[in-house]
């Protein structure tokens, strides 16, 4: 079904809603001089022709209606109770500034799943501003602004060190926050050496950041010594824990000596993803560095919850207290879930993991990051097509493309930059049955025999999806590339009736 | 007992992986981490409610604990606003298609994809602007890249902003402008205490060859729209700064386009645009400019565009200049970027399409109609007054300083009435005294301002 | 996408939900003798993939996202405020039984939208216990037997009479109710002419039972005498208004002077149908039948709103005083219309049908029943493809499938009996664009066009569904129907683990 | 203005349908209406009110003088029943594609006729028939079919049907049997007032060669669950007659099975079955029989059974035994069929595949320990004893003859604390005085239970 754009659709004086009409006819107008006098070029459409229209895209999104393996995003089933619970008029409506004793049911909330947190982390005090797990980064980087400022050392300490496996949000908010980004080169052992890190570690070290297990599904074991040694050093420790789901319950970032990390509560704690946000990337840290938090904080008294401003912390990274709703619905989770339930799907997120790769690695042509480590990984691994790409001449996203054909979602290549060549990082997490997995597998397994037998039929790819492949040759090009329909049709200087 | 969430989690299935995968413990799958590194204490979190009546009633009751803005009669605005949400928006983002998906290929996400590229068409049809980026978090987050594109562009370190700036937006810029040596340093323009508007010579003596960029909102903060937008655009260009309007896109069907009063760059908070309160959870901040390579380049967001397909005639939509995000290059990108608002997006689209031409000019009358409405009526109870009492667009500033009562005294009357009155200004603006900021939208019935005022009289008189 | 069934899928010992535990353990257990202990063979399946085998079969229903021409039934837009305001616990999570003072609210709108009816029919009260149009004349076959006996004369009023061209509830509902059916045959106006009625007439006349405008779209003008000489005979008068829509607000069934009249709410008035409801057919009688309606009433009294038994009426035809969520949608509709929508609406409707009768007699192989008759039609035309499938041996039932390749969900044929050969009756109503009215006529004349190419490609459509052309040849067979999984393994004699 | 719901409402569209189909004026459209037919006055509704918001305000302010049972503590059942509806239930009943559509092809349909398939497959399971009709009205109206059915099976005119049953369903059913010549008669057979069970003497007394069918209830109306079904059966079956079981389908985790003791055919309301109470708008009747020939052809519903496609190894689903239905021969079909409560058929499906066997069982187990731990606490209250204080499933009745207070007034007083008491049964059951019907499911907790006790307590101390 080949769905026109919302702009082309319609005729004149069609109506799709129709607001209320004023009170009573402005007196006092608001002058000539700052109202609009250009016509508004948008679509013209009844209500029902948009609603149908919205139906119609939302069924040509494959997301997670087929079978979605998409790894470091530890994409899971989201229970339609928090949809119910979040579409309350008690949390859809209301305000952020309201009095703090019309929302003492919220503020025990966000106080409860902080404490929650806390028990996971061994941290002090969480917050929820931040929009996602970069933004949660970019938090970090604040605070250890702040930090290193409340200290005098701010001008001194310009580095923050990362690992070329660290999420790149690492080094991106780290730079955005002003520093100067060292990324340690991923060694034999799947990580860099503790030597490495002791070469760049000193005086003008202002924090370290870094994911573990990483997007290999590889744990550093020496993780201690190196907080040890950025500490020495004085500098903070930031734990994103963007891999969290295959240590849950195991371990707890303070303990190994943190002074800060992140959860992402839109997939670690059950929250959707809405194809990316709204999304909370919760910030948590030690008592240390509580000072520093942006403000408002949420804290019991003896009267109830309130909103305190943080004096002398970070302003705000966002507006408000967060995406309270998805707070809401990663509390109901946690509570469904329960200690042994975080923990059991831990267990078989990692078991899941060492399950695909059994039946992965027995798949001619893929072949894993760093094969010749034999510890177990933990809740993904990085696999390769690299040999088969060079067999075939079919890539990774080639492989990718046609796999929907056959109602399986996109995989995840990698993160840059890329240390395996074609690599893919399939993570089934607690989510999905034994069945779908090896559903996947069979259709991965399917897909690169047709590449071997019919290259181009993989590499022409997708053949039963709603479009054919993308062309990519425009998406750079200034000339023709259109992020709005009013370009389109000025590049392609021809009419079109809106 | 298996849990409902984890298919896997019976005996059966998990026997069955195991021994694919040759282990007899799960506990042999951890051995990467070293046993000092396991928690010290199990996980004190109680184990797991399995049954989902009792979470969630566990959770209703809590949330039945708060007030809300339906059930009570509400006047704060303040960088988050209530506003009618159309049905079909509720409808298109609670289905699951969109409500869930992480990310697939422009094939397989081609209807979210779409949805994306008609919000961004929308968006710049009302901005006047040709280019737009998926949204960032926030008004104030938005602002904030706006800076430092304009800082990037211009290489230089200082922004202007008015001092009738929402404190709480100006905190986020500021974070977002960073400490330090390198930090872009934020300088305060005053405004004109008779008009509420900017103080145009103030501004002028401020902007200089350091400016990277001149930002500045109408309406501002404080309800009132600049009536000289152009000279403010002037004056910046004249020193080689960059333009950055913060507008609602609500007002834009009424009021002009950024585009035609001189900003480079607009930006502003997409929560009107068809999402609830949601306790501040609602917002999202958009990027638009002219289709400029100048611009272009230094957008930190993703952004989908139209492409053809390996099928003539057929179009797809790709992200462009991916490669210069913090995904394509790491600390080299702009900024950075990550999980923003995107399912607001879709419903963003959805709303921008009911309303259409029509519905923006109507709803841009009738909340200036309904904010004149309730100014006129509420400068009549005694004592009360309204700051500047024409001239602005859904929000006005109440002044109580003549009933000799403090916004928090009025307010809390008003609650107990079952009125949420303006936003306090006192402290963030110690010069207004006792003031409120209330916004007064489509939603309010001539009722509604009777009930108010009402209660307004009898707490003044109290 | 193939989907199993949901009795396929699964394994031992997973859960889709969980229950809440017993306060305490059963002190008094129910005895041995009254519990199960058959195993129940129902599916074991997690949450997330009950929850996405739904998704997928919904995905599976064309419905209305595609487009959907289907007559006889008005199906028009169904405003989703409705389902909001239905879904808030004020409705949603009312008992039936809750004492009248506690749903004030509900019983108000159930008497306002009662008044709403009564000023489009002119009759003097409506109840809404009817689950649907057919059960509404189930309703009136009551009432007609109850209003009989009152006055001694049920014995002797046997007889029904009905239309060929009415819909086939009447005749069925009249017949469970005990009567004789006397159906008039269509005649050469395209309705029985008023002499056969004066034939059949007579002192074992219980009641009329019709529609008008009928399914043709012709409207009877006879229809005051029709009722004249029912109501000089003793009998009562009926008027099936699932034709409403044509002439909606230019005519009052009262003011005709019938008896009684049935709305469907879940069609004409807005509220969806549901694949086949929950739905409600309105009965509206006038003042002279309302001590024979069933009870309860719902009244308005100086103290608020009350439920009333209607002591001697017609008991019950079904529990509870009806679908009132769908009374709720309906109220809200009739409001977002008004009196000027309504007109707006009944005009539009025959507007678009006229507009298609013009473009649809323009296909060739298209014919029009009862062509000789120049009037215009109403809300619908019933048209013929007798001529064209004569002509390539592609029927009316091959283009319907056929068409849904396009987008275009089933068109409806006719009722029983088929008064012309291959029939098919589109209706636009006021819910469908004129692009999307074109768009259909396009498909059907294309799909006409590629059935004189090739018929077989028609014949044995679809060939874009989900699954291909049903084999009918099972389905009345007793050795091979199967309504349940359990029957359908029986029958065939072959394991399948469940 | 154009109408938000009709996309042909503008001036261009009417336009250009009018000049195709030749007319200048609308009203030519309607020349087949004679002049004198047509409405006396305009249509009195007032204009119709395009905003939505507008029409949302009104009808939810009405709704919220509602007083629902979620902020309120409820214990009336009696044939509406409070059960926890999962949330993947209201997802699905949402979806567009189930909501709206009307009839189409077993190809474009197919989704959900596989969910009405699998509704029947489960409920048969659950009833443990192999033949399951699509669902009528209500559980009044499927034993109304029931009984007619086994009339025509058996070419006899008598029905005899419990005293315990409930009587708004018992109204139905009489309605359902019809008056005069034709009439099925009601014979009413006492129950044991010491057990609230079928007194088996008097049923045996009154089954006879002119009873078709004997139908009863297990549980009954007043909750108990009836013992000795096995000889009831056997006293039907004795006579000719048929045996019709009513039953509650959530209980058949716990209960056996209609099929085990002897019922011919099985009714009950599907409402239960992830049903809101929806003010009595949510039930819903099943039928289900044996796969016989014999049973089949009376069925007067529609039904789907699997069928294969022209692709081999397919399967589709059609409707079986249409031609018996209404549609397919008027008065000669089988009573009559039309829309009945299909969305809910989807969702029932929804329901007992999430259940599954263990979710049956221990619902079965939750309802009748926590019903059993209401009945023994309720009866700690002075002069409030239980009529029938075992043997019951879910409901039990409360007897307060002995606290000198009627019904009426009690429940008035648990009402203005908060919680819906029992049904009342002092006029449907004049026998038992005054004594109500109380509903206890595994939505009620401990506190639940504690908060009625005390009111109780209160009440019939005060």
């Amino acid at each position: 079904w080949d769905q026109p754009l919302i702009m082309e659709q319609g005729g004149p004086g069609r109506r799709g809603t129709v607001p209320p009409a004023p009170i009573e006819t402005a007196v006092d107008a608001l002058p000539e001089g700052v109202r609009r006098t250009t016509p508004l070029a948008l679509p013209e459409v009844a209500e029902p022709d948009v609603l149908r229209h919205y139906l119609r895209l939302s069924q040509q999104t494959m997301g997670m209606i087929g079978i979605s393996l998409f790894g470091t995003c530890t994409m899971k089933y989201n229970p339609r109770v928090g949809e119910l619970l979040a579409a309350r008029d008690q949390l859809a409506e209301i305000h952020p500034h309201q009095d703090d004793a019309s929302v003492q049911g919220l503020l025990e909330i966000v106080h409860e799943f902080d404490l929650m947190l806390r028990e996971l982390s061994g941290m002090g005090r969480f917050i929820f501003q931040a929009g996602g797990g970069a933004a949660a980064a970019y938090v970090h980087a604040c605070v250890t602004r702040a930090y290193h400022e409340s200290r005098g050392e701010l001008e001194r300490r310009r580095d923050v060190i990362t690992t070329a496996q660290a999420h790149p949000c690492n080094p991106a908010t780290a730079a955005a926050a002003g520093f100067n980004v060292i990324t340690l080169p991923v060694e034999r052992d799947g990580y860099p050496s503790l030597d490495a890190l002791r070469a760049v570690v000193g005086d003008r070290t202002a924090a370290l950041m870094i994911n573990n297990p990483d997007d290999m599904g590889i744990y550093n074991p020496h993780i201690k010594e190196w907080v040890d040694v950025v500490h020495e050093a004085g500098g903070l420790c930031f734990y994103d824990h963007a891999n969290f789901n295959g240590v849950m319950g195991r371990i707890r970032a303070a303990e190994l000596g943190f002074d800060a990390c992140m959860f992402m509560l839109h997939k670690t704690f059950g929250a959707p993803k809405g194809g990316g946000g709204p999304a909370v990337g919760a910030y948590g840290c030690t008592p240390e560095l509580e000072p520093f938090l942006p403000g408002p904080l949420v804290v019991r008294t003896d009267a109830g919850y309130e909103r305190r401003e943080n004096a002398g912390g970070v302003g705000r990274v966002r507006e408000f207290l967060g995406n309270l709703p998805q707070v809401v619905k990663a509390y109901a989770w946690t509570l469904a879930m329960g200690a042994d339930g975080i923990r059991e799907a831990a267990d078989i997120s990692v078991l899941a993991n060492n399950y695909m790769e059994t039946r992965l690695l027995a798949i001619p042509g893929v072949t894993k990051s760093f094969d010749h480590l034999t510890a177990r990984r933990l809740e993904m691994t990085r696999y390769s097509l690299g040999e088969y790409t060079e067999e075939t001449g079919v890539t990774a996203v080639d492989i990718q493309n046609r796999m929907t054909d056959y109602g399986v979602d996109a995989f995840w290549l990698s993160h840059e930059p890329w240390i395996v060549p074609e690599p893919f990082t399939p993570e089934a997490g607690e989510g999905w049955s034994k069945e779908d997995i090896d559903y996947w597998i069979d259709v991965l397994a399917h897909v690169m025999e047709e590449g071997r037998a019919d290259p181009e039929l993989v590499r022409s790819a997708p053949h039963n999806q709603v479009v054919a492949q993308i062309d990519t040759a425009s998406l750079d090009d200034p000339a023709r590339w259109a992020t709005t329909w009013r370009a389109y049709r000025r590049k392609n200087e021809r009419e079109v009736t809106a | 007992m298996a849990h409902p969430y984890m298919p896997n989690s019976t005996p059966d299935a998990k026997a069955a992986m195991m021994r694919a995968a040759g282990v007899t413990d799960v506990d042999e799958l951890f051995e990467q981490i070293p046993a000092g590194h396991l928690a010290a204490e199990p996980i004190a979190l109680g184990d797991g409610v399995r049954a989902e009546a009792s979470v969630r009633r566990r959770v209703r009751r809590l949330l039945d604990r708060n007030d809300s803005c339906v059930e009570n009669l509400n006047f704060l605005g303040a960088g988050c606003w209530q506003h009618y949400v159309p049905a079909v928006c509720d409808e298109i983002a609670s289905r699951s298609e969109f409500l869930t998906p992480v990310w697939g290929t422009p094939s397989s996400d081609h209807g979210r994809n779409q949805a994306w590229f008609e919000y961004a068409s929308q968006l710049g049809e009302l901005v006047g602007m040709d280019f737009v980026g998926l949204p960032v978090y926030s008004w104030g987050a938005a602002a904030g890249h706006a800076i430092r594109m304009a800082a990037r562009m211009t290489g230089r370190r200082e922004v202007v902003v008015p001092a009738t700036l929402d404190p709480e937006r100006l905190a986020v810029i500021r974070t977002y402008c960073g400490e330090g040596a390198e930090a872009i340093a934020v300088v305060v323009a005053r405004h004109d205490p008779d008009t509420g508007r900017l103080d145009l010579a103030d501004l002028e003596a401020k902007v200089g060859d350091a400016t990277a960029a001149v930002y500045f909102e109408t309406p501002n903060h404080l309800g009132v729209v600049e009536a000289d937008a152009d000279a403010v655009a002037r004056i910046a260009r004249g020193q080689g700064a960059e333009t950055i309007a913060g507008v609602d896109p609500i007002s834009l069907g009424l009021l002009r386009p950024p585009s035609e009063y001189g900003a480079d760059i607009a930006v502003g908070s997409t929560q009107p645009l068809g999402i609830h309160l949601n306790a501040g959870g609602g917002v999202g901040g958009f990027i638009a400019t002219r289709d400029e390579e100048r611009y272009a380049r230094e957008y930190p967001t993703l952004q989908v565009s139209l492409a053809d397909t390996k099928v003539p005639g057929e179009r797809a939509f790709g992200m462009t200049l991916f490669h210069q995000t913090s995904y394509g290059s790491r600390e080299e990108g702009n900024d950075w970027t990550g999980n923003s608002v995107y399912l607001w997006t879709v419903v963003n689209a959805v709303y921008m399409a009911l309303m259409g031409p029509r519905g923006f000019a109507e709803i841009g009358e009738t909340i200036a109609a309904n904010s004149a409405y309730a100014a006129r009526r509420v400068g009549t109870v005694p004592g009360v007054s309204v700051r500047w009492p024409s001239g602005f667009f859904k929000e006005f500033v109440v002044d109580f300083n003549a009933t000799g009562r403090s916004v928090t005294q009025v307010n809390e009357a008003l609650r107990a009435r079952g009125i949420f009155g303006g936003k306090d200004l006192s402290t963030d603006f110690p010069e207004l005294g006792q003031a409120a900021l209330y916004c007064v939208t489509e939603i309010h019935t001539a009722d509604d301002i009777t009930a108010l005022v009402s209660a307004l009289h009898e707490v003044v008189a109290a």
